[in-house]
């Protein structure tokens, strides 16, 4: 390999066939398979690709952060500045990473130490290549966090990431990451696990960084709306190689490959409801509502003293009302904090809570765990995360037959044949039953947990944020299941979500929350098309287009932290009051 | 905490005989475990065949044991590991102590271990009242001398190998508490459990369907850990007057009546110590790869 | 708690040895437990008690390394013709720690303090024999009418009856001459800080550490005693005690040669000649309760008494004890040289038990203290016993609990090693009354076995009340003849009469008997010299 | 914070008054009796009935636990039976070596489980896991007496390095520390081993080790203080048992420590020696469990005292 000078237009790293190996009990399995790239100075690469297609891998390649000693590097080259950094010595490797390249991690709330301070984390990432003393290190520390907005930079040195909030976080470690001027920066979905306001700040924030210092910077995402909204450049990876490479407006407008256009096609887009969405909103029927939801307040104490009487209280949802009729899908919609989810919870009593909730006729305040179990059979959930929601040592299979035993409705060849349909209903193969969950993929766990919740029949099922860990071709194909089954059996849907690309995709009713109260709420057409709230027009802006085009350029970068819901007990946050503009659209204040 | 499974289960889980020779046969695929395994069977097939393997009764003072000043012997072909202090055969003595060790090191660990699991675990899954009731009392059990309760003991009941066993358990329960209180308190608050109460699972299905097995690793850590102690706890008590009466050997016991003489007799505290350390070590192999194998999340992992 | 030498020669070549040339020095000497306290009155185990005795005098002591007894304090006696009262002469000139003189007062006192109930001494009960001992055990009277100081220098005790042990009495520790005022001054904590008349002071003790004895400048005893100073180190495990002794940083190891390391000892060419070997009025036996069955059947305990391989047990203890026939130890006048007791034969023992109706054998308990070598001698005693079918269950156990089993008769065995009766001054009558004799059979006594014989009872009386020192012989024939009567009901299995090993460093100089001392366990401090 | 270490410290007394009461209990009922152990065997039953009147043995259980906690109040622990000392005094005297033992035992325990816990996670599944884990089981199998002994053999007679036993100087510290350590190490290097690969396996060592933070930095102060947090729980329930006394060792290196007092006044049921080192060493685990709690919020911010 030629030692390649370092001109102006040459190249920041070259990535030339690239080939990373996992070790498995099953023998070696490739999961970077030849890779070859180039990223210029300024440059943003965006990696395309679901989960599994390597991505994620050829960024830890590059960092030589592979897991030991499963994986390792079997082939290719990474020349950064004229060095190998495939075959560099660990010692060396420790100063090109954090230094010529830097990376963000997904997870935000995992990867910042939780026990050592910000400004511990920070100015440790400042000296270990320039040694230079504390206070010194300090001040370039206060620098790097206004440089990423965060206010009051001098108090968050002393603060614990556990103090911030996930946006800030992130914040924290984009400082991190650009403090030691890296020529690259790696950022491996960075915005993934952030609400869509806050996504869209950090996107913002990256780019102008990268105006600033000219860092060339490789995204890897999931989200075309993200590499949409960044990318100069993409790589869309599948099984480990890559499928298709181009500047971001050819892809989006031109692609070349299959993959490629489904994975374009499967992107939810705000505002292409009518294209995408085949089934209308079945008028509401005569015959009520299934679920209704009058004046709800859900709060926590935190308690404190000598004698642990409570001295502050969450007022996690505070007295909202809402209905949801026979085959009708209602989403709740709101960022994190909202009390959306506890609102879910508190429909299956899974939290305690005051007014009143009928389901199916059947008011269940107060009800017990016995009294409760009747009703359990007429409302159902999905979680959030398949994953976290399925026990970890249970076979699919059992997991599946288990409301069915709870509740007594069948047993032996009958429970065996209920539990073989219910796979067959969701897509998955029967014999796939003895499987454990970690041995299927995110959609096929959700799945698991969809016939789960469909083997009671019910007539209401609450999904908690269902599809917003799964790749867009995944989400799409569990959207569509969720549809066809309510089509088929009528089902009611109480659809929690942060994502109004989604939400805009499957709802009939939509209602805003903020702050524990609903702040608008109408019908789809009504919230979209002409939004009254402040508040839903924010989340609406957020939202990203798959489209390079469409671009939504500024977005205010402000520290913007959510008020908080906790307040001294007897001291209740002041309840928002609903205008009705009519046709079942109402708006706050 | 069963392998066996509900049931109900038919048709969709294999059924426990077939699972559990399933386990047995990933045991043996693993080389430290399946070390461990035979360390465990041949102290069991020890225990079991004592009467026919050992060349003296194990309780038998030889005239020939002793020499003529009273001293223990070295080994040598008639005694394989020596004679103890009162000339009777270490190799015989040690191969029915095996019953007791195992029997205390079984018995007394799993008391311990299942008393502190449902201390434990009751306090962090049910909380409020229980749990404080519950803790507290931990607590004070933990800031209890365990010695004095075991000589009171030892002055009011016969002693035997169940009240040892017992008395073992009543001093190492309050740890195993605390550590799965913890553990059931963080496991009660995940997303699975939310799950199955969502469903209408009772509380003692959750509990005991969802909640213990995952206990499981920590539970066998403690479990294989406590086994050496345990059994020289048993020693410590056997010196009280509470261990297993004389002249039943038991391992702890023997290191205990000749541990001054080590320097004079070293056979004496070696074969046994030894003996303990192996039994302690084959229990923990195989905790360990038990955890890996029963922990499906683990599979295919390194 | 005497002991008497086994090696006459010794004993005689002791009474004409000369004052050591060598004087001053300071040794090192270890003990594994602290010492409990120094008061005189309180102080009664084994460990504490030949220090006292070199704090505190009394009116009577032994010769060094014998059991002759000598007027001490007293600079000489008078006893009455009946045997009832007791004269002593003061000697003049001696001081108090605190630079006062020792009067007869002092002596009144310090026997009153110890008879006095809310003083809680162990020893109150010697005094048993003196006049309005009654009366002021029972707290009806504030001092005992029976002694009475006749001058600042003269004392007299009157008996309410004959003792001829009465001599032995007053040397034992609890009739140590206390200073009140300095007793009054520490109220409850004098025994942390004795004050006495004896050959040395206490200058130091830290609590679990270390005491520090020295000499005694004014001390009354011409030359005595040798040492300038006495160091005791506490809480050493004897093991580690020997290794010092071999480094040079120990002279005597208090507790004596760790049975474990003994045959290495021994047979240590450098060390062998610095052991040293000496009797004690000790027996080892095993009680039967008589009052239970089927202990209750005298063939039953004669059969156990055959069971027994006495040699065995001996030989398990490394040789360090002689097997015995009768509860009397050898060295005790009144030992019947001619009783061959019960000899060694399970076939007669299991005729014995058929005779008795148990020849299928029973299940019985023996108790044992739980310190190394007893659980292992109670466990050669199991095996004889299983050999002609009785069944022990061995219950290993502290000492309190032993002694509480037996004392409340729930024990029907107890082997007596490590609580075993040592006797606290030589006389056999020592060995009958507590432990043998009707007084000790009830709740709470010694006599373990709870046999009662009034006839003995009556014997033993006469033989106590005999205090003509002419009649010395007779008295000690009479005491033979009870022993071997006992021996005929045989509520004892007596075991062995173990033989005391001390080891010293080869600095230590002054005769072999002063190491293996009757009286002053382990050492006679006031004598032993050390070279340098 | 001040609510908190008053409801914590309400507790402590709830727990103590607990320990003192099951452990009067325990003594009323144990079969022997004081009265006959300081008698001593030339008395009579009138003597022993005397004293034990005297003692007030003869009164009812609660009359004796009344008085007990009268005495208690004015932090008057009794005298002994048989020293005739007050326990207090007893106590105190053997407390500074008790606590100087402790400290010594707890730092080797940590200096040598935590290195041994440390490299077996670092290596994991390695050679030097395997072999530091049978190392651990020896540690935890191992008589404290055998120990003892070996060490001093080695160190201190052959090598001369150290005294044979005794107390005073930092040197007499060093072999007790170290047999204590090393037995408390087995199960120390369990616990670091399996929490250190729980931290390993984080996200924020990833961070770190992507800044370029050298391994040792990353483990020194990345890794360890999270991987500690289980472990200070365990040194609180380590204090007690330190604190009520370890006989074997302190009477091999005569250490002059709680323990040698406790274990006389056990066989010699001296009821006020047992009732006064049952009340420190259940005070030192309460206070080592409150400790525990205190300083894991100094290492982990996310704990909130409550």
């Amino acid at each position: 390999m030629p030692d390649t000078p370092a001109a102006p237009d040459a190249p920041v790293l070259s990535v030339r066939d690239l080939t990373t190996e996992v070790a498995t009990p099953e023998g070696r399995r490739v999961v970077v398979d030849r890779l070859s790239f180039d990223i210029s100075a300024g440059e943003t690469l965006c990696i395309a690709g679901e989960s599994g297609s390597g991505k994620s891998m050829t960024a830890l390649s590059i960092m030589r952060l592979l897991p030991q000693p499963m994986a390792r590097i079997a082939g290719g080259s990474i020349l950064l500045g004229g060095r190998d950094l495939a075959a560099l010595g660990e010692r060396d490797m420790r100063q090109v990473r954090g230094n010529d390249v830097a990376m963000i991690f997904q997870e935000p709330m995992t990867s910042l130490n939780p026990v050592l301070s910000i400004g511990h984390q920070l100015t440790e990432a400042i000296r270990v290549h320039r040694p230079m003393p504390a206070a010194e290190a300090r001040n370039l520390a206060v620098k790097a966090l206004a440089a990423v907005r965060i206010g009051e930079p001098e108090r968050r040195l002393h603060q614990y990431p556990h103090e911030l909030s996930g946006g800030m976080r992130q914040r924290v470690m984009i400082a991190m990451a650009i403090s030691g001027s890296p020529k690259i920066l790696i950022a491996d979905e960075p915005t993934t696990a952030l609400d869509v306001t806050v996504q869209a700040q950090i996107l913002e924030l990256i780019r102008s960084l990268q105006k600033d210092f000219g860092t060339a910077v490789i995204l890897i995402t999931h989200d075309m709306g993200v590499v949409a909204e960044m990318a100069d450049r993409v790589i869309v990876m599948n099984g480990g190689a890559m499928v298709e490479s181009g500047a971001a407006r050819q892809i989006f407008h031109a692609p070349r490959e299959e993959y490629t256009r489904m994975l374009l096609a499967a992107v939810p887009r705000l505002g292409a409801r009518e294209a995408t969405s085949g089934t209308a909103p079945p008028a509401p029927d005569g015959d009520g509502a299934v679920v209704t939801v009058s004046d709800l307040e859900v709060g926590f104490d935190i308690v404190g003293g000598l004698l642990r009487r409570p001295v502050q209280r969450v007022h996690a949802v505070e007295g909202i009302s809402f209905d949801v009729r026979r085959g009708e899908t209602l989403a709740l919609v709101g960022e994190s904090g909202c009390g959306k989810s506890t609102t879910g919870k508190a429909l299956l009593n899974l939290v305690p809570w005051n007014g009143a909730i009928t389901i199916d006729g059947m008011p269940i305040h107060g009800l017990g765990r016995t009294r409760m179990k009747p009703i359990r059979r007429t409302i159902q959930m999905i979680f959030q995360d398949p994953y976290a929601s399925l026990d970890p040592r249970m076979t699919v299979g059992e997991l599946v037959a288990e409301p069915l035993v709870i509740h007594g409705l069948a047993t032996g060849s009958e429970l065996a044949d209920r539990v073989a349909w219910l796979f067959g209903r969701v897509g998955l193969s029967a014999d796939q039953m003895q499987r454990h969950p970690h041995e299927f993929s995110g959609g096929q766990r959700q799945r698991v947990c969809i016939a789960r919740a469909l083997s009671l029949s019910p007539k209401v099922i609450v999904a908690d944020e269902s599809v917003s860990a799964l790749d867009v071709s995944v989400q799409a194909r569990v959207l569509a299941l969720l549809q066809e089954l309510q089509d088929e059996m009528g089902l009611s849907y109480i659809f929690i979500s942060h994502d109004m690309a989604v939400v805009e995709q499957v709802s009939h009713r939509v209602a805003v929350m903020y702050l524990g109260q609903i702040v608008e709420t109408g019908s789809r057409a009504q919230v979209f098309d002409d939004p009254r709230h402040p508040y839903t027009r924010r989340l609406l802006d957020a939202v990203l287009l798959p489209d390079p085009d469409r671009r939504r350029g500024h977005f205010p970068i402000a520290d913007g932290e959510v008020p908080s819901p906790i307040h001294p007990v007897g001291e209740a946050p002041k309840r928002v009051a609903m205008t009705d503009l009519g046709q079942g659209h109402f708006v706050a204040g | 905490m069963t392998l066996a499974t509900a049931p109900d289960g038919a048709g969709i889980t294999p059924g426990a005989g077939a699972r559990l020779g399933t386990v047995l046969s990933r045991l043996v695929r693993r080389p430290l475990a399946l070390f461990g395994l035979a360390v465990i069977v041949i102290v069991v097939l020890a225990a079991v065949f004592a009467p026919l393997i050992a060349p003296f009764p194990p309780d038998e003072q030889l005239f020939e044991g002793l020499t003529l000043e009273g001293a223990p012997l070295p080994p040598d072909s008639t005694f394989l590991l020596g004679t103890d202090l009162l000339g009777r055969d270490l190799l015989s003595r040690l191969l029915y102590g095996a019953r007791t060790s195992l029997i205390i090191g079984i018995v007394a660990n799993g008391i311990a271990v299942a008393i502190g699991a449902m201390v434990g675990v009751s306090a962090g899954f049910f909380g409020g009242i229980v749990s404080g009731v519950l803790m507290r009392f931990t607590d004070l059990m933990m800031a209890f001398p365990a010695l004095l309760l075991a000589i009171v003991l030892a002055a009011i009941f016969q002693p035997s190998l169940w009240i040892v066993a017992l008395v073992i358990a009543m001093v190492n329960w309050t740890q195993i508490a605390r550590v799965t209180y913890t553990e059931t308190r963080s496991l009660a608050e995940r997303d699975f459990v939310e799950a199955e109460s969502a469903m209408g699972a009772g509380r003692t299905r959750i509990l005991f369907r969802h909640i213990m097995p995952h206990l499981l690793p920590t539970i066998m850590v403690w479990a294989t850990l406590g086994i050496s102690t345990t059994v020289l706890l048993e020693a410590t008590l056997s010196y009280l007057g509470i261990g297993v009466r004389p002249p039943i050997p038991s391992w702890g016991n023997i290191i205990f009546e000749s541990q001054t003489y080590f320097t004079t007799a070293p056979w004496l505290v070696f074969f046994p110590g030894v003996a303990i350390i192996l039994l302690a070590l084959g229990f923990n192999l195989v905790g360990d790869a038990l955890r890996d194998i029963l922990d499906p999340t683990q599979k295919g992992r390194y | 708690m005497n002991r008497l030498i086994l090696t006459g020669l010794a004993a005689l070549g002791l009474g004409v040895m000369p004052i050591a040339a060598q004087a001053g020095g300071e040794i090192v000497i270890t003990y594994k437990d602290d010492v409990s306290t120094l008061d005189p009155a309180i102080g009664y185990d084994w460990q504490n008690w030949s220090m006292i005795k070199s704090l505190f005098d009394g009116l009577m002591d032994y010769k060094p390394g014998t059991t002759e007894l000598v007027p001490d304090l007293a600079e000489s006696y008078d006893i009455s013709p009946d045997g009832k009262t007791f004269t002593f002469k003061i000697r003049p000139g001696v001081k108090f720690g605190n630079g006062r003189e020792v009067t007869a007062e002092d002596v009144k006192y310090s026997i009153e303090r110890v008879v006095n109930p809310e003083t809680q001494s162990p020893g109150a009960g010697f005094f048993g024999s003196i006049a309005g001992f009654d009366e002021m055990s029972a707290g009806e009277a504030d001092s005992l009418s029976g002694v009475t100081v006749v001058d600042p220098m003269t004392i007299k005790f009157e008996l309410s009856r004959p003792d001829a042990t009465f001599l032995h009495v007053m040397a034992l520790n609890f009739a140590h001459v206390v200073p009140k005022e300095e007793v009054e001054k520490w109220g409850a904590d004098f025994g942390k800080h004795p004050v006495g008349s004896g050959a040395y002071n206490l200058t130091e003790w830290t609590l679990g550490q270390r005491l520090v004895f020295e000499k005694n400048q004014d001390y009354w005893k011409e030359g005595i005693p040798h040492l300038d100073k006495i160091t005791f180190e506490v809480g050493q495990e004897p093991t580690v005690a020997l290794l010092r002794l071999k480094n040079g940083e120990v002279d005597i190891p208090g507790d004596g040669i760790p049975p474990a390391q003994f045959l290495q000892v021994k047979d240590d060419p450098e060390y062998k000649d610095r052991i040293v070997e000496g009797g004690q009025l000790h027996t080892g036996y095993v009680t039967m309760n008589v009052k239970t069955p089927p202990f209750d059947n005298v063939k039953v305990r004669q059969a156990v008494n055959m069971a027994i391989n006495k040699d065995r047990i001996v030989r398990i203890i490394n040789n360090r004890a002689v097997p015995a026939n009768q509860p009397l130890p050898p060295s005790m006048p009144g030992y019947d040289k001619a009783y061959k007791g019960y000899a060694y034969d399970p076939e007669k023992a299991k005729a014995l038990l058929a005779e008795a109706g148990v020849g299928d054998g029973f299940d019985t308990e023996l108790y044992v203290m739980n310190t190394d070598p007893n659980p292992r001698i109670a466990q050669a005693i199991q095996q004889d016993l299983a050999a002609i079918g009785i069944k022990a269950d061995i219950k290993s156990l502290a000492q309190a609990n032993v002694i509480e089993a037996g004392g409340n008769g729930t024990a029907p065995m107890i082997w007596s090693g490590g609580m075993a009766w040592i006797a606290d001054f030589p006389d056999p009558s020592n060995f009958y009354g507590p432990i043998l004799g009707c007084a000790g059979a009830v709740q709470g006594g010694w006599n373990w076995s709870w046999y009662c014989n009034e006839d003995l009872d009556k014997m033993a009386a006469e033989a106590d009340s005999m205090t003509d020192p002419d009649k010395q012989a007779d008295r000690e024939k009479l005491w033979g003849e009870i022993f071997v009567k006992i021996m005929d009901d045989a509520p004892w299995v007596p075991i062995f009469n173990e033989q005391r090993f001390t080891i010293r460093s080869a600095r230590m100089g002054g005769d072999d008997a002063l190491y293996v001392d009757p009286v002053h366990i382990p050492v006679h401090y006031d004598a032993v010299t050390v070279s340098e | 914070m001040a609510a908190y270490l008053l409801r914590r410290l309400i507790q402590a007394a709830l727990i103590l008054l607990g320990v003192t009461f099951i452990t009067f209990v325990l003594l009323y009922i144990l079969p022997a009796d004081p009265a006959r152990q300081i008698a001593g065997r030339s008395a009579t039953a009138e003597t022993v009935n005397n004293i034990r009147i005297q003692l007030g043995l003869d009164q009812p259980l609660y009359v004796q636990y009344g008085r007990y906690l009268d005495g208690l109040l004015h932090l008057d622990l009794g005298r002994s039976y048989l020293q005739k000392t007050e326990v207090t005094t007893l106590i105190a005297s053997r407390l500074p070596a008790t606590l100087l033992l402790m400290l010594g035992a707890i730092v080797c325990e940590l200096a040598i489980g935590l290195t041994m816990g440390l490299f077996a996670a670092i290596r994991r599944g390695g050679r030097i896991d395997q072999t530091l884990m049978v190392i651990s089981f020896v540690a935890v199998s191992a008589p404290q007496f055998v120990v003892g002994i070996l060490l001093l053999y080695v160190f201190a007679v052959y090598l001369g390095w150290f005294p044979i036993g005794g107390y005073g100087s930092f040197s007499h510290l060093v072999l007790p520390a170290i047999t204590l350590g090393i037995l408390g190490a087995g199960w120390y290097s369990r616990m670091m081993r399996s929490s250190m690969i729980d931290v390993l396996r984080q996200d924020f060592i990833r961070t770190a080790r992507a800044k370029g933070l050298k391994p040792t930095t990353v483990m020194a102060v990345h890794a360890m203080p999270n991987a500690i947090l289980p472990i200070i729980a365990m040194i609180g329930i380590d204090i007690g048992y330190f604190m009520s006394g370890i006989v074997v060792v302190e009477s091999v290196f005569g250490w002059p420590g709680i323990g040698q007092l406790a274990w006389q006044a056990i066989q010699r049921v001296d009821i006020p020696i047992i009732m006064g080192v049952t009340l420190v060493s259940a005070f030192a685990i309460v206070i080592g469990n409150l400790l525990a709690d205190l300083i894991a919020p100094l290492i982990d911010p996310r704990i909130k005292l409550r």
